[in-house]
């Protein structure tokens, strides 16, 4: 069981010693249920922090984001981040090393395990309440979620109101961290890896159009999945209207030049292109946290894009992403005995 | 939601006069010239596939495949050296992965996977360029139009 | 005009309308509530929660085409105007807050200038509306924004949920239009009923909703709190996805781009499209400058432009507190909370 | 874009013509945006054809030109100089190839015309985006390495050297000489082998241009063709070469004993010897596994003995720097390990030899001095069974190959014994005959006829020892006889594999290897000497198996093809390479791990390339998930466009 405590003492002493020039984590919110991302940088404000089955975002993210902002500073404060990661946030701290992104020493990691558990999904557990709104969601021993509302408090079973990511999480622990909080849990019974995708895979092809074409037809192209992915770091995406990284060195020519590889229009085909972009440039890179599914507003099962590509890449290829930043990249690697057969 | 129930109609009613449009990329060293070589053999193929060389099959961007069903394609080819023939040495293998991820994706949202294909086509080989070509046009006309992808304006 | 549907007579009175315009209502269907087009014979329900897209959508549609355009090398191009296609449209379950909004909607687009396409659509598009009767969600603050669950401004007809009928309103010449269509299927509205109604709406004023306290304040409060650092902190988290504005309903603004779809000859459509405050291309400048270069300037705009630019040019906050913002957003950014922290209320 | 181009389309008489609608090419192609000048003709690559490029060029200020003809293979070279005569960029111009992938391949007249036009539009929206590009020139270093000092590096350092190269020959022992330097005579002449080496050897050192540096090995190499940076590292060299008198005086009381390498374990030596007489350098040596340990204390007999004072144990082990132009890889060979061929109890049995040993056997320099005396009791063999093949062309159990000289050495070795012991009966099994090459079958015949060697026609099947008698059981497959026979000595013609160092400075060098091991050519027929790397050349036996006029001939060879390469002041490069968007590149190093070249390197966090190294192959831009990264005059946007054209639009 993971003490929000000690995550708390840690927290003081890093700030205490200016090792760090925050902390990145979670504390309630006033929209709802679910945590909110928080950099805590008083000591004053180190109580704030949470750490519960509604801490569901990926602050990796910020890891990127406070690099962009560092630059536009004058004299950033260079000091490292510290950062809450679970297993998938920390496998995502790995890619962001891969790719040196990041430095190890820009930030320490506070690794936390899931342990036995994981964390919520707010529309599974709105079809759980039916309605009734849930104000809080602790988790509560192996595989249940103890949750309160209005009306009182109710303990589900978690396998019914867990994200389907953490029902399906083969290492539930962080794979880079300076400190872990909390037990590594390998036998933790829920679904099994990819199973999501494979029902997909499962259906006949004519299924798996009509379900993807209904789920592209509703995108309304917010780029929420692509904001809120800590891979998804291009200062310019490919469906970028206009060239907006632009220095000294970029010429009239170049701006003019931008490839409208997709139209900003939301018709279901585009939609389709930007998704189907998204999950290329993702591959091998997605270390399924699943945010974009979960920040979806219409609610579009992303995730299973990024995971059937991770499924191939762990069958045919071995590679499993954000395991070890010192290996190469799925797509600047290969193997002799690659598949073959699919060939001519 | 109206254009997905229709597309099957109309694709049966399209199919007869249907006349598939396909992109292929060939590589310069060993497809390209294998489909010269096809050419000074006189092998007759349906013409529906435009050629695009490039230098390589591990130049070509997933984004080229996409784009290409986008601007309307019903078919795309990706055509290199054998494994190990590469002129480039290894520029086929990393192609070969990267365009079995995409093959793999675009099944999975139900793309038929009769639309896009890659072969390993030698500079010796005009009559396997001939016959992968005729192969997927014939496989292609069986499918009709290709709309998933295909900008709708 | 006030009248009672008896709730089984609903989907009678709905099929009528059916077989002369496109009805949709709001229906549940993959995890999320949505308008979705009614097909004929299927009768409604209207128990619904808000839809998640608003009904802005009906009158300024994400993707409009304004024209065609077709050129030959070395001549003049030819366009070809295209106004949208104006099949009547009736919209049910449309929430008061949604309907507020089109009052802020109509303000942009058909005071001073009156915009063909939105006009077009907005002549067609009749809005019903259902009062709320149920507890409002989480981050429901209409009162504060000088709404009601039962406001009636922009909406067509009213409706309000009575035990096994329904007060039906028609509000507007448009909304008095489809409910005389239907008029043999009405009943005469009782003394009982009107108490019924103010007893609903009365019920549902009284249901606690989030607040900004002193609104009045508010513009004000932002204007003097231009320079605060409040908008970075606040703004730190946000990953500048553009959620808050696509699904807000009286969020307007747009781009207008030209897609090619053909180079021999030149081909294409002039094409208007949503754009967004928060995405970062969308004040760039084209020498790279952009004068909104931070997430905190993109939030500080959003909430000065619901809160205090169009009360200034309009009289009346842009915003009708449906809440979206909040409950969509990826990390929880909170417009009341971030309005009363930056103004220190 | 303003940009103007000019469209030339081809009839090629009526290879094109019969096929596609010429005419309606060119007015369809006329309406395009940016073409300004269009127009057919029967021949385009007539001399009137490119003048009218040269002329339409000038006339129109063409800034880019397609000619719509026959394939890129045949005639890009033509019309692209014509271009540069008429004014234009070479690069920019393209060939829209409507005969070969078009009029050739179809019948239907109006679908292949539609198809040209796709094709020729296609080319023109790329050529709209052309660049003007000059290739790139690059300074060389005319200096060249030779790693490996057998026959294959002498004779490659000795031709560049007297063509006027300086050369740097790097040679891991501590003499040259390799292999050869081991054999008694040479077939099909039977001449002594040092005695047609050792002058070229003598000439190694005494040649101004020539430095040697033995008991050296390379380390590291970066940089690229012409201009490679080489870390050598040399072993302490105790002995001075310029002060040892080759007196022996140091050897006389070493007290240490070694088996002695270049006899093939077959005699000792002191830990401070000279390995040849003929050695070169001509010094002693000493081999400090074996020495007590470099220290007075414990013995430095020999540094009391040596008058010269040639002695030093306090040297030390230096790396050197070297910037060369070329290097040529001449790492040689080593034979088939014995511990493989158990079956034929080498290593085993003392009397079970392989050819090398036996040649030290046959040697005046030799242990014997010469007399074929087995190593078991000294005793002149009467039965001597040379088995040929002992590992080659055995896909099953070992190398698959054939190692070419075995027939030609074994029938040597033959009748080398019978000429040391006429009345000895010399057995070889063999699987055929191979004796390609000049006098070569006349020398196998000989050793039948004249010197009565047994052929035998079969593998042997075993070697085995019984009451201190060694048996070879085998078949004579002619007779269909099993044979078993009682010799007193066994001689294996191992398969020859690449040197043990082959495998190293393949890596170091990062040039490739085939399945067996041996260095990769760049092209088996057309490019036998040169590597895939630009500037790194192979030859002698660690490309291939190879009898020593062979190996002669191609070092010669790859000599000719690093002067040609160092000959010009500067190399041309294609200058249609990769280039960095530096404002997209995040330095996620993709590109430089899939770059067949190692051409893209991190330079202060952004992705960069090496021109010269570049092929313009593309993989860094399949591969870049940031767009960060092109190819000249195959850019995205150029491929995006001819992808629309294509599609029609």
């Amino acid at each position: 069981m993971v003490a929000i405590e000690d995550i708390r003492t840690r927290a003081r002493e890093l700030l205490e010693g200016g090792k760090v020039r925050a902390v990145l984590g979670f504390r309630r919110s006033s929209a709802g249920l679910l945590a909110e991302p928080t950099f805590v940088t008083e000591l004053n404000d180190v109580a704030s922090l949470v750490w519960d089955a509604t801490c569901v975002h990926n602050l990796a993210l910020y890891l990127v984001n406070e690099k962009k902002r560092q630059k536009a500073e004058r004299n950033p404060d260079t000091r490292p981040l510290a950062v809450i990661a679970k297993g998938c946030d920390s496998r995502a701290i790995n890619v962001l090393l891969q790719e040196n992104h990041i430095a190890r020493d820009e930030v320490v990691v506070l690794g936390v395990s899931c342990e036995g558990g994981g964390v919520i999904d707010v529309r599974k557990l709105a079809d759980v309440l039916r309605g009734k709104e849930a104000t809080a969601a602790a988790y509560e021993g192996l595989g249940s979620v103890k949750v309160t509302t209005a009306s009182g408090e109710a303990t589900l079973a978690a396998s019914d109101v867990l994200a389907d990511r953490c029902l399906e999480c083969a290492t539930a622990y962080p794979s880079v961290s300076d400190v872990l909080f909390g037990e590594k849990v390998d036998e933790r019974g829920f679904s099994s890896r990819f199973a999501a995708t494979k029902a997909v895979a499962a259906m006949t092809e004519e299924e798996r159009s009509a379900f993807w074409d209904g789920h592209f037809e509703r995108c309304i192209r917010c780029y929420a999945c692509r904001a809120v992915c800590p891979m998804c770091y291009c200062d310019e995406c490919v469906v970028d209207s206009t060239s907006f990284i632009v220095g000294p060195t970029t010429t009239a020519e170049e701006k003019a030049n931008r490839i409208r590889w997709i139209q900003r229009s939301t018709t279901p085909a585009d939609n389709a292109m930007y998704h189907m972009v998204r999950a290329m440039h993702l591959a091998g890179r997605c270390v399924d946290c699943a945010e974009c599914e979960r920040v979806c507003p219409v609610n579009i099962p992303l995730r299973l894009l990024n995971t059937s590509l991770e499924s191939e890449a762990l069958e045919m290829f071995e590679y499993t992403p954000g395991t070890d930043p010192a290996q190469p990249s799925l797509i600047s690697s290969f193997r002799d005995g690659d598949p073959n057969d699919f060939v001519r | 939601m109206s254009e997905v129930l229709e597309a099957p109609v109309q694709a049966k009613k399209e199919a007869q006069e249907f006349e598939p449009k396909i992109v292929a990329f060939l590589c310069k060293w060993c497809s390209s010239a294998g489909s010269d070589l096809a050419g000074v053999s006189r092998l007759q193929y349906p013409p529906n596939a435009v050629p695009i060389q490039v230098m390589c099959s591990g130049s070509v961007s997933p984004l080229y495949i996409l784009s290409a069903f986008n601007k309307g394609a019903d078919g795309v080819l990706v055509s290199g050296c054998h494994p190990g023939d590469c002129h480039y040495l290894k520029g086929n293998f990393f192609a070969r992965r990267r365009i079995y991820l995409v093959q793999k994706l675009l099944k999975f949202i139900g793309l038929e996977s009769d639309r896009f294909r890659m072969s390993w086509v030698s500079a010796a080989e005009g009559t396997k360029y001939a016959q992968v070509v005729a192969d997927f046009v014939k496989d292609i006309k069986a499918l009709g139009p290709q709309r998933k992808l295909k900008a709708k304006n | 005009m006030d009248t009672i549907l008896k709730k089984e007579r609903l989907g009678e009175w709905v099929a009528q309308i059916g077989s002369r315009a496109r009805v949709f209502a709001p229906a549940y269907a993959d995890g999320i509530w949505n308008f979705s087009p009614v097909a004929a014979g299927v009768s409604i329900e209207l128990d619904h929660g808000n839809t998640v897209r608003p009904a802005k959508g009906f009158v300024f549609p994400q993707r409009e085409v304004l024209y065609r355009f077709r050129q030959e090398s070395g001549k003049a191009p030819e366009l070809t105007e295209t106004l949208p296609d104006t099949t009547p449209t009736v919209v049910f379950g449309v929430r008061p807050c949604d309907g507020r909004a089109m009052v802020r909607n109509d303000k942009v687009f058909t005071c001073g200038f009156k915009d063909p396409y939105y006009s077009a659509r907005r002549d067609q598009v009749v809005f019903v509306g259902l009062a709320c009767n149920m507890p409002p969600s989480q981050n429901c603050f209409c009162l504060s924004m000088g709404g009601s669950p039962h406001s009636e401004d922009g909406l067509d007809v009213l409706m309000t949920e009575l035990d096994g009928r329904y007060h039906v309103k028609a509000i507007t010449p448009k909304g008095k239009a489809i409910v005389e269509s239907g008029a043999a299927l009405f009943d005469k509205m009782q003394v009982p009923d009107g108490n019924a109604v103010a007893k609903v709406h009365a019920d549902a004023d009284k249901c606690p909703q989030r607040s900004l306290a002193a609104m009045e304040k508010i513009a004000a409060g932002l204007k003097e709190h231009f320079e605060s650092p409040k908008w970075d902190e606040l703004a730190r988290a946000c990953i500048g996805c553009g959620a808050c504005t696509y699904l807000c309903p009286s969020c307007h603004c747009f781009d207008i781009n030209d897609e090619i779809t053909g180079n021999t000859p030149l081909t294409g459509e002039r094409v208007r499209t949503w754009d967004n405050c928060q995405f970062p291309d969308f004040t760039m400048h084209s020498s790279g400058h952009n004068p909104r270069h931070d997430t905190g300037a993109r939030l500080r705009q959003r909430v000065s432009h619901k809160l205090l630019y169009f009360v200034e040019n309009h009289n009346m906050q842009q915003c009708t507190g449906c809440g979206r913002c909040i409950s969509h957003c990826p990390v929880g950014i909170d417009i009341v909370r971030v309005a009363t922290e930056v103004t220190g209320q | 874009m303003t940009r103007r181009a000019g469209v030339f389309v081809c009839h090629c008489g009526t290879n094109i013509a019969a096929t596609v609608d010429v005419k309606n090419v060119v007015s369809e192609l006329a309406k395009d945006d940016g073409v300004v000048f269009s127009k057919d003709y029967v021949y385009m690559c007539s001399d009137p054809g490119q003048q009218s490029v040269i002329d339409a060029i000038k006339e129109n200020q063409l800034d880019s030109v397609v000619i719509s003809c026959c394939s890129p293979n045949l005639h890009e070279k033509t019309f692209r100089e014509a271009s540069s005569v008429g004014g234009l960029n070479p690069f920019q111009c393209e060939i829209a190839n409507i005969r070969e992938q078009c009029a050739w391949v179809h019948k239907d007249r109006a679908k292949a015309t539609e198809k040209a036009i796709k094709i020729t539009r296609s080319a023109v929206r790329r050529s709209l985006r052309d660049e003007s590009l000059t290739p790139l020139g690059v300074p060389v270093t005319r200096k060249v390495m030779v790693i490996g000092g057998g026959i294959a590096g002498i004779q490659c350092s000795l031709d560049l050297a007297n063509a006027g190269f300086d050369v740097v020959l790097v040679e891991k022992q501590a003499t040259i000489g390799g292999h050869m330097l081991q054999l008694s005579e040479t077939f099909p002449t039977l001449d002594c082998s040092q005695c047609i080496l050792s002058p070229k050897m003598v000439e190694v050192s005494k040649h101004p241009k020539i430095t040697l540096m033995v008991q050296s090995e390379v380390t590291s190499i970066s940089g690229f063709v012409g201009n490679f940076k080489v870390k050598v590292h040399s072993k302490a060299q105790y002995v001075d070469p310029e002060k040892c008198k080759i007196c022996d005086d140091c050897a006389a009381v070493c007290p240490v004993v070694a088996t002695n390498q270049y006899d093939v374990g077959l005699t000792g030596r002191r830990a401070i010897h000279i390995p040849f007489a003929q050695a070169i350098p001509a010094s002693y040596t000493l081999d400090e596994e074996a020495c007590l340990g470099l220290n007075p204390v414990v013995c430095g007999k020999c540094k009391k003995a040596c008058e010269a004072g040639a002695i030093d144990y306090d040297r030390k082990p230096t790396t050197t720097d070297i910037d060369v132009g070329a290097i040529v890889v001449a790492t040689g060979f080593d034979l088939y390990g014995k511990d493989k061929l158990g079956e034929y109890g080498h290593g085993r049995y003392p009397d079970v030899l392989d050819g090398l040993q036996f040649e030290r056997l046959c040697s005046a320099s030799g242990p014997t001095g010469g007399h074929v005396l087995r190593p078991s009791d000294q005793k002149e063999p009467k039965n001597v069974v040379f088995i040929q093949c002992s590992g080659s062309r055995d896909p099953e159990n070992h190398c698959a190959y054939c190692s070419k000289i075995c027939c030609m050495y074994t029938a040597k070795h033959a009748t080398l014994y019978k000429h040391h012991v006429p009345d000895g009966n010399a057995y070889v099994f063999y699987i055929d005959i191979r004796s390609g090459g000049k006098g070569y079958e006349e020398f196998v015949q000989r050793s039948m006829e004249r010197d009565g060697v047994m052929y035998l026609r079969g593998r042997a099947s075993k070697v085995y020892q019984s009451k201190g008698k060694l048996k070879v059981l085998g078949v004579d497959t002619l007779s269909g006889r099993n044979v078993e026979i009682d010799a007193d000595m066994v001689v294996l013609a191992q398969a020859m594999v690449p040197s043990k160092g082959t495998a190293e400075i393949a890596k170091t060098l990062k040039i490739g290897r085939d399945k067996d091991g041996f260095l990769a050519e760049a092209h088996p027929k057309l490019r036998p000497v040169e590597s895939v790397t630009g500037g790194i050349f192979l030859t002698g036996a660690a490309q291939s198996p190879k009898d020593i006029p062979e190996t002669v001939c191609q070092a010669s060879a790859a000599a000719a093809k690093v002067i040609q390469l160092l000959s010009k002041p500067e190399l041309e490069h294609n200058p249609a390479v990769a280039r960095v968007r530096e404002s997209h590149c995040t330095g996620c190093e993709m590109c430089v791990d899939a770059c067949p070249y190692e051409a893209i390197t991190l330079v202060n966090g952004k992705a960069h390339v090496n021109e010269v190294l570049c092929e313009g192959c593309g993989t860094c831009s399949g591969t870049c998930v940031r767009a960060a990264i092109d190819v000249k005059n195959v850019t995205q946007l150029q491929v995006f466009e001819m992808i629309s054209a294509c599609m029609g639009g």
